[in-house]
């Protein structure tokens, strides 16, 4: 399985703090997106917003990341701190 | 040293730790930035700082650890506070001493530089049409171009 | 404000007139030189800074007025030492506040760049072999280079 | 009359803190300087050395600064606070 975890604008846009889906052979980052629309369809423009952050395990990637089973993965709106 | 905190930190605390029983270093920077009661036009009444527990202090790490190979450093300390925050309540310190003045302001910058851009913190406005997710400014991202 | 005086300073007390009352500028940068038991190789005991009583002033409020014309800034404060003192001791304090935080970190960094070039103040420095005056750096003078 | 001064390394090797002369017409640091040294001649090498400052009434000026009657005239070396 992989954990799915959403941020603050878009775990509001998307109404969900975390989600659990399964892992797929040559997984990506890319793919988790594709399936949680295919499964979410009005997730498809929130988590596609020019900007969004992509997190496995704690750090930054970019989209095309390896996913492996037991991986967490953080979508993000752009960081605000400071 | 690395702290994501609720609390609020006490900036004199911070300088005596940074510099005391330390005669090698000259030059000390220091930055802190506090709530402000205006963003962009908007009246603001407090923050509230949401961050991404776990993955935080592993950015701020990453980033102190890039300054340190960048420039000659000897102590640097990050304090960045999540949670509710009141009107002037300081939100950030990032303080760096050094015995060189270029390289501490520039280490401080530079960790600012990058906070801003990759540590998983996200403000909320309190404002009159309600709590508000602060945007991300485009200068902050154009600011890393000088880093690279 | 400007202050050039034999008496040492307190940074807490600094930062807190800097930063007290005021909720509109979210970012305060700071400077602090302290006086180091190493310079160029030395070991050094102590120091003692002479200046040009009249002039030193002038020559601040010159540098602090051009880093206004230059950057919207809130506050401003620059103390300088003068006279002898011991290792460790702080012997300059640069603070700037602004709501913007490159507008801070640049008028901070602009007027350190400038007292070093341009205020009339000079080290003689305490070491093994007497009371020595500190060389002028050609970094230093370089360093004004990318203001122009 | 001009008021000279000399401050740090340069007053040390001229052993003396201040001096007064004669303004002339058309005076300028250059001239003043040109003064001293025929009056001193062991100043010509100090006062000549390359990074000397020259102020007159408190603000940073070149050499071909005009000097008046009345006028401070300093002479330091290159500065080394902060």
């Amino acid at each position: 399985m992989i954990e799915v975890r959403f941020f603050a604008r878009l775990r509001d846009q998307l109404g969900c703090d975390a989600i659990s889906i399964e892992s797929v052979e040559q997984d990506s980052v890319t793919l988790v997106r594709e399936r949680l629309v295919a499964e979410h369809p009005d997730w498809r423009e929130p988590l596609s917003q020019s900007g969004v952050l992509f997190a496995v395990n704690h750090a930054l990637v970019k989209s095309d990341h390896v996913v492996k089973d037991g991986d967490e993965v953080a979508f993000m709106p752009p960081v605000t701190g400071g | 040293m690395i702290s994501v905190q609720r609390e609020p930190f006490d900036v004199a605390h911070e300088y005596k730790q940074l510099t005391g029983g330390d005669v090698e270093s000259g030059a000390a920077v220091f930055f802190v930035g506090r709530v402000r009661a205006r963003n962009d036009g908007r009246r603001v009444s407090g923050l509230s700082l949401e961050h991404y527990p776990g993955m935080t202090e592993k950015a701020l790490e990453a980033i102190v650890s890039d300054a340190r190979e960048r420039w000659p450093l000897e102590r640097v300390r990050v304090i960045h506070r999540v949670g509710p925050m009141a009107l002037g309540e300081e939100i950030v310190f990032v303080g760096v001493t050094s015995s060189h003045r270029d390289a501490s302001f520039q280490a401080a910058e530079f960790i600012m530089d990058y906070l801003k851009n990759r540590a998983p913190f996200w403000k909320q406005e309190q404002t009159e049409e309600g709590p508000t997710w602060v945007e991300a400014k485009a200068k902050d991202h154009e600011a890393l171009g000088r880093w690279q």
